[in-house]
């Protein structure tokens, strides 16, 4: 192989820039070659339109993509990002939309666990937004559902939600204390 | 003693020993001289040395079924199992399938050199498309999230929290400050674990009310590692460690953790 | 750009390997394209005799620096070196290959000797991995061998692995009737 080729091999598995001292040294060779396969690895990348080209920093030498690559790798990133709904903002979500105002700490309480990353998550996603803030030591933010919460939903507002009937929380409460009173020790 | 001179090589194992001795002794692997290979190998065996008790188990396997096809062509030929054929025959499929695999290991080896000399390049994402957030189509995102869906997760989450509610306590109105105490803890993880019974670390730390509760919690679980009365493993399938009754687990509470913190 | 370029580029800021999928979404063209310009960019890679190479491992494709940069390049880098197998791991690792999916026990059977420290070394070096379930009692693992086990014994795929003839087949049990002759007793 000759040395433009060498050069290439070495700077794709570094990575990070070789300086030309670095590489002359490693292939046993004058900084001088070095630097005319630089400019020869260079002219080639171009000619034959490579989707890599060579990066000259001062007396470094690097490898990077070609600008016109980017849009692709955006579609290949955002795929690869694609956000997910999990259980934990499911749920968040749920208590931000009958609750709101509402703050982390008061979800946190009701979900048992900590629900700050879920929080962030659903502000990220545009589905709940800051909405004052609290009254009270520290002045905690307050958390309410957007209008893409409600367009989603094709609610007109936060009062048209169903509701959790009166007899439904009776339900629960009757059902938790015939449960504690079970397992007495 | 020249016998004995093959005792330092390492096999890998009873066939690849049973290989050797074959080749050694430049016999056919399909008329072994079952005499005389069974008395090399053990010899062999009995020269090992002893401490890896599986590896050694793995080589007397083998002797005994050395010494069972000895016994069976001991005997007269026109016995009732003559149907049965050689007695050697399956080991003799044994020994061709795994020379087979060694071969091909061996093949593989060359493969190998060239392999490990590529280089693959690290990720190199330019900074814009690092940085880059797809738009969130909310619809897609919410998916089968209908109203009802919505309600009912709400009515599980507030189920939970129902479940959690000690009412014994809440029916004399103001709640008082708990005191939590490590000792109580303690006795609390051990009755979970009582009678061998495993136990999920996040169940149980799931089971504390308040914050200081679930910290105390914690450190029972610490202390009680520590004295070995607990052991723990992980179960990386669900992010989570499996609880247990260690191999020094008593009754007693220790006494310096009996009081409050 | 024309197509080849394009790869080129995106798999060397990706790093990793891409699937033809991937590619041919991202770059909004047909895989049967993707597959042709792949061919392209390994004949361009060969024939300028640059320093990188395109690897095929199953369905995916992934740059990789040509072996002859190897020496140059760690004289370099301190590189973390692929682990070289040991005989024992290397045969387990052939009984994985060519008879996956495979469990323990039926590799234990085949070496003579326990073999679970091997697989788990083939596990730790991500030759290996879990490929499910046999539907047998206590349902044991099934193992098979990976992408990187592509890389790493430069194969495109489990089809490119030697062959086991039957002629190599016949030399082996013929090598050995040969030898008995030259001895007979």
């Amino acid at each position: 192989m000759k040395l433009d080729g060498m050069i290439e091999g070495i700077l794709f598995a570094m990575g990070s820039s070789v300086s030309k001292k670095e590489l002359a040294e490693a292939l046993d060779v004058q900084e001088k070659e070095i630097e005319e396969a630089a400019d020869a690895l260079e002219a080639r990348l171009a000619s034959e339109e490579s989707g890599i080209t060579l990066l000259r920093l001062d007396d470094r030498l690097q490898l990077g993509s070609r600008k016109e690559c980017y849009d692709a790798l955006i579609k290949l990133a955002s795929h690869a990002r694609k956000p997910v709904l999990t259980n934990a903002v499911r749920e968040t979500l749920a208590i931000i939309a009958y609750k709101q105002p509402v703050t982390k700490a008061e979800i946190a309480k009701i979900r048992g666990v900590n629900s700050d990353h879920a929080v962030n998550r659903l502000v990220e996603y545009r589905l709940v937004t800051e909405a004052g803030r609290l009254e009270a030591p520290g002045r905690p933010i307050l958390f309410g559902t957007t209008e893409e919460f409600l367009r989603h939903f094709a609610l007109s507002s936060t009062d048209d939600l169903p509701d959790i009937s009166a007899e439904k929380l009776a339900e629960f409460t009757e059902e938790a204390e015939a449960e504690s009173t079970e397992v007495e020790v | 003693m020249e016998t004995l001179a093959f005792k330092l090589e390492v096999f890998e194992g009873p066939l690849d020993l049973l290989l050797h001795l074959i080749e050694k002794n430049k016999v056919s692997i399909y008329d072994i001289p079952i005499v005389q290979i069974t008395d090399q190998y053990i010899e062999y065996v009995s020269a090992m040395p002893h401490e890896d008790l599986d590896l050694v188990s793995d080589f007397l396997v083998m002797a005994a079924t050395l010494l069972d096809i000895k016994a069976r062509m001991l005997l007269p030929a026109e016995e009732e199992d003559e149907e049965e054929g050689d007695p050697r025959a399956e080991l003799v499929e044994r020994l061709i399938e795994y020379k087979k695999y060694r071969h091909l290991g061996e093949e593989l080896a060359d493969y190998e050199i060239d392999g490990i000399k590529v280089m693959v390049h690290p990720e190199d994402l330019p900074a814009e498309v690092k940085a880059y957030r797809p738009p969130v189509d909310i619809d897609e995102l919410l998916g089968d999230v209908t109203l009802a869906k919505l309600k009912s997760i709400f009515d599980d989450v507030m189920k939970r929290r129902e479940d959690k509610i000690d009412h014994e306590r809440s029916r004399f109105g103001r709640i008082r400050r708990q005191t939590v105490n490590i000792g109580d803890r303690i006795r609390h993880v051990r009755g979970k674990l009582a009678g061998g019974k495993k136990q999920s670390f996040r169940d149980l730390l799931g089971t504390g009310v308040t914050k200081l509760e679930v910290v105390v919690t914690f450190l029972a679980v610490l202390e009680l590692i520590k004295t070995g009365d607990l052991r723990l493993t992980e179960d990386s399938t669900r992010d989570d460690f499996i609880l247990m009754e260690g191999e020094h687990h008593s009754s007693e509470i220790i006494s310096e953790y009996a009081e409050e913190i």
